[in-house]
């Protein structure tokens, strides 16, 4: 029982947060190569021999950071990256927590993502790192209603804060096709909480690497693994929550799962490749003025059909 | 169960994160003072970074908890929705709508822009 | 959880270490010098009183103060970094005033407290098997207290339209130190709803601060 | 044994390298860019290799040394095309664009299997002021914000907002001449209150742009107006690197130099201007703000001054490119986005002259005034016009500062380096 209930789903999520994390490296690598940006050398073992620099690369100091903070930040993010996936179910009986308030408990990840990203700019006591880290504040307190609504979405049909029960309500039809605004907007939540492309606007170029761009070495390792771990976290609950989870023919459960999540990355590290950084202030108006109103029509809608079936 | 594998993983993912750092830093010695210095392309501040922080959107973080705390209500009516039907589809419009307006207000006043 | 009850020792424990969690970190608060610190110590602290919840069988409530204590913890430290001098305690300080009667009345609170959960009758209630403790919380809202549940969706308003009335300094009529007049009803005319009283004081906006 | 197989490992990834550009460095950055191997990052901590790219003036040689401390260890320093340091040891001086990425990559390879040493540090180990044992509580401070705890002293403003009002601290500091953001040797010395421009004062006139040999020519004889007009598309496409780099769009930006690389006549400008208009540049980027007024515009010249709406250029006088139909193009706003949406625009226009100016073999005929890129060119060479910015800027947020920056062309014309003068 140990082993089952335990030691399986403990495996389970670190297997996934490395191999994941791993995985978004190289295809974003392979986006980056589409869009004109190829970085040469071999696309399997950059990622690694990446580590493995930063490994060997030692870490920086600031003149006074809080020292805990800052080395506590990135771990933190890591921690809560697993959290993500720990809630995502692989099968109808293979997840690590199946908690009857899954749903709500990624909402307090995706707003405890906000505070371990902004002290990780703060804590450096650095110009560049402390902008970085206030202006993402201004983007994850923005996300998190739109997160909170397309949520509450999902969780109508199955009338239960369980990613599991969500998963099952799909049977009929996965929610990507019954909510079609929910994924699209859930989406964008997802490029917020890891400050992908878009929407990085943690560790932007104009702000020389924003948050990082006083780290080096491991812990700079670190952070981009967290970074690259949460996306992971987010493709898994995005698939759970729109893409119907395990549901599928042929192929068993978890692998319609890693399917799912690769097909939701591939579309993520699209976006990120595709679309210039927003300017800071028209992403608060956009996500307050367009996507909120729109997730409010996604409840309704969500409701609505919940209603009719 | 459930929740010891949580707290499980939340260590060891908390653990992990500090390994991978404190493991290749043990024996690393403290950089120079000019090294800690904070990059600004060869530029250097007059002061700490850390000071009274001019947040450009404080009106909006005010409106965000007072929203949040009304989604909190949304939660436990999601679950019982369908059981309920019209009754919660009319009563969450109402709560919408009330909401709405403070935002249609609030945009109206431009508090989604930097002040 | 649902069979809190008759719990193992585990659960024990588990309250034991989360209680001291939730008191070390709320007694940190006041002695750390750096206000975020200060407000993410008490998230520390919320958080394992969110974990006790949960413990209780209260899975929505302890998950929702995660949820709740991270957006306010992070607002509350934007908000005391603005206006604090000296925010990240780069120079010690006393972050406690009024010493005595805080004592007095944390000593007075805790015996208050203390005395309650020891001589207290509770009721030996058992948890119904089957309760679903969000069930019951959605049906509520939507049963008796569905009339209090409305009236707060018109406080949230009220606050929302006075958060923005008092803190926003960007008006629809431009900005407010330069007095966010509106336009007059007709071409070139007045202002509209300005009151004689306020034509005269005119120069009040344009108040310069220190 | 461990350690040893994994620096072996990482010896295999990709050079990192910080590029500290001096005067007409730029070429190294535009071929680095392009090159499989090398990643040009934007802080020197994410940096294994320091390359020090064209002669760095004496001026700048203290910023020089506080970015050199500032890579962490182990790390490289090449010196391409400037002359090193002689206090320096092992110094690596490189010449040859076509061996700079080789030696680059060579440089971090040997850094990680410890065949070279980590270059030594310059400035000596001391805090920006003492601290240690001094004050309240031997931190350095003293009272609430007074002293200078851990070596600097605190943000202490009671300036009012340039928005609304508020008195919060505000951070004053100068920034580059090395920042990447910044146009290649540009310094300012800049207040900020929160993420919002205070006050803006360049200490530092960016270095003179190199103008292509061309236009030296045209000054002498009547040259060939597609090559006159290649290299004015050359010049613009560059400068679209830079900003697209700095709004996050790398690919797109690589693009924009490759079509640079390659410029011929034939050369088209759709599939880049799609692929900006498409990601929603235009709408989504940080570019508003930094409008400039008539007389602004004036002053500055060129495609700047066409996008605020004045139709003034040297070419509508010269009676080849009237010939070929020239009209100048124009916007009308005057803001960033109006200016790339003019240079847009202007590389279009050129690629067609060039077309039309080959088939015809059309050349120019008045060699007293020429258009150049950065403006016109009457009886001096387009001058430094980086003071606009200290009007410019303030009341910016940082992202739409750096982004009206990076449209501005406000650094001087000069010859290029490797031509001798006339």
């Amino acid at each position: 029982m140990i082993v089952d209930q335990l030691i399986l789903p403990l495996l389970m999520v670190l297997v996934t947060l490395s191999v994941g994390a791993y995985i978004v490296a190289v295809l974003d690598r392979l986006m980056a190569g589409a869009f004109g940006a190829p970085r040469g050398g071999n696309v399997w073992l950059a990622p690694l021999t990446r580590g493995a620099w930063l490994l060997t690369q030692h870490a920086n100091a600031t003149e006074a950071p809080d020292w805990r903070a800052w080395r506590l930040a990135p771990a933190l993010y890591l921690a809560l990256a697993a959290i993500g996936l720990a809630v995502m179910p692989w099968s109808a009986s293979l997840v690590a927590t199946d908690l009857v308030t899954s749903v709500v408990l990624w909402g307090s990840v995706e707003a405890l993502a906000t505070v371990v990203i902004f002290l990780h700019g703060w804590s450096a006591n650095a110009l560049l790192t402390l902008i970085g880290g206030y202006r993402y504040v201004a983007l994850g307190l923005s996300y998190i209603l739109i997160s909170m609504f397309v949520l509450i979405g999902v969780a109508l049909p199955a009338e239960s804060l369980q990613f599991t029960q969500v998963v099952a309500s799909q049977e009929g039809l996965w929610n990507v096709l019954r909510q079609p605004l929910g994924l699209p907007l859930f989406l964008i939540v997802g490029l917020g909480m890891t400050f992908w492309g878009p929407l990085d606007l943690a560790d932007s170029t104009d702000l020389a690497g924003g948050t990082a761009s006083e780290v080096s070495g491991p812990p700079r390792l670190v952070w981009d693994i967290a970074r690259a771990a949460m996306l992971v976290a987010f493709s898994g609950v995005a698939t759970t929550a729109f893409l119907g989870g395990w549901l599928g023919p042929w192929l068993p459960g978890p692998l319609w799962v890693i399917v799912k999540m690769l097909a939701v990355l591939s579309v993520l590290l699209l976006l990120g490749r595709w679309l210039p950084r927003l300017a800071p202030e028209r992403c608060v108006t956009l996500m307050w003025v367009v996507l909120l109103p729109l997730s409010f029509l996604a409840l309704v809608w969500a409701g609505a059909v919940a209603l009719w079936e | 169960m459930e929740l010891v594998a949580l707290l499980l993983i939340l260590l060891i993912g908390l653990g992990a994160g500090l390994l991978i750092q404190w493991l290749p830093m043990r024996h690393q010695p403290m950089p120079t003072w000019p090294q800690r210095a904070p990059f600004l392309g060869g530029g250097t501040p007059d002061s700490h970074a850390w000071s009274r922080y001019h947040v450009r959107y404080y009106p909006m973080t005010l409106l965000l908890i007072a929203f949040e705390m009304e989604m909190m209500f949304m939660y436990p009516w999601a679950v019982v929705f369908v059981e309920k039907g019209m009754m919660a589809m009319m009563e969450m419009g109402m709560f919408l709508a009330i909401l709405s307006v403070g935002i249609v207000y609030a945009w109206r006043e431009g508090v989604f822009k930097w002040q | 959880m649902t069979e809190s009850m008759n719990h193992g020792i585990g659960v024990d424990i588990a309250f034991v270490l989360l209680a001291a969690l939730a008191v070390i970190s709320g007694w940190r608060v006041f002695r750390t010098d750096s206000m975020v610190r200060a407000s993410f110590f008490l998230l520390v602290s919320f958080i394992a009183v969110g974990a006790i919840m949960i413990l209780l069988a209260a899975e929505y409530l302890g998950v929702a103060m995660f949820f709740m204590m991270a957006v306010e913890m992070t607002v509350m430290a934007l908000f005391m970094v603005m206006f604090m001098m000296n925010p990240a305690g780069l120079n010690p300080m006393n972050m406690v005033h009024q010493e005595r009667i805080a004592i007095g009345a944390g000593i007075a609170g805790f015996v208050v407290l203390g005395a309650m959960a020891l001589f207290a009758a509770f009721p030996e209630r058992p948890l119904p098997t089957g309760l679903d403790p969000v069930r019951s919380l959605g049906l509520e809202m939507l049963g008796d207290s569905m009339l209090i549940f409305e009236s707060a969706g018109i406080v949230l308003l009220a606050t929302m339209i006075g958060v923005v009335v008092l803190s926003s300094h960007r008006g629809r009529y431009g900005a407010a130190a330069e007095g966010s007049m509106p336009p007059g009803l007709a071409p070139g005319g007045d202002p509209a709803g300005k009151s004689e009283e306020d034509e005269e004081a005119g120069g009040g906006h344009e108040h310069h601060h220190h | 044994m461990a350690v040893n197989w994994l620096r072996k490992f990482a010896s295999r990834s990709a050079a990192t390298v910080f590029p500290v550009l001096g005067r007409q460095g730029e070429a190294a950055l535009h071929r680095l860019a392009l090159t499989p191997g090398i990643e040009l990052v934007d802080s020197p901590r994410h940096a294994s290799v320091l390359l020090v790219a064209g002669e760095i003036p004496a001026d700048r040689f203290e910023p020089l040394r506080r970015v050199h401390d500032q890579l962490p260890h182990p790390f490289a320093v090449l010196w391409f095309r400037s002359e090193p340091w002689p206090h320096l040891e092992d110094v690596t001086r490189i010449d040859a664009l076509d061996a700079l990425p080789e030696a680059l990559i060579a440089a971090h390879r040997e850094l990680l299997l410890g065949r070279r040493d980590s270059a030594s540090r310059i400035l000596p180990d001391e805090p920006p002021n003492p601290w240690e044992g001094l004050g309240d509580f031997g931190q350095g401070g003293e009272g609430m914000m007074g002293g200078v705890p851990y070596g600097r002293p605190m943000a202490m403003n009671m300036m009012d907002d340039v928005r609304d009002g508020l008195t919060l601290d505000s951070l004053s500091f100068r920034l580059g001449p090395f920042y990447p953001g910044l146009p290649p040797g540009m310094a300012a010395e800049i207040t900020l209150q929160g993420d919002l421009v205070q006050m803006w004062s360049t200490q530092l006139a960016p270095y003179p742009r190199a103008l292509d040999p061309v236009f030296f020519a045209a000054r002498e004889r009547p040259v060939p107006i597609a090559e006159l007009e290649l290299a004015r598309a050359h010049h613009h496409l560059r400068r679209l690197f830079s900003a697209l780099r700095l709004a996050g769009l790398e690919g797109a930006s690589l693009s924009a130099l490759r079509l640079a690389r390659e410029l011929s006549p034939g050369s088209r400008l759709d599939g880049l201007r799609r692929r900006l208009v498409r990601s929603g540049f235009f709408r989504l980027s940080s570019l508003a703000g930094g409008a400039l007024e008539a007389e602004q515009a004036r002053q500055l010249g060129g495609p700047a001054a066409r996008a605020a709406g004045l139709d003034d250029d040297l070419r509508s006088q010269d009676d080849g490119y009237r010939r070929l139909g020239f009209a100048p193009v124009t916007q009308s706003a005057g803001d960033t986005r109006a200016r790339w949406q003019q240079l847009l625009a202007e590389i279009e226009q050129s690629l067609q002259l060039a077309r039309r100016a080959e088939r015809d073999k059309a050349c120019t005929e008045r060699m007293d005034s020429i258009e150049t890129p950065r403006g016109p060119w009457l009886e001096q060479l387009p001058q430094d016009g980086s003071s606009l910015l200290d009007e410019l800027m303030p009341g910016l947020e940082w992202g739409d500062a750096l982004a009206t920056v990076a449209s501005l062309d406000v650094a001087a014309a000069e010859r290029s380096l490797g031509e001798a003068p006339a």
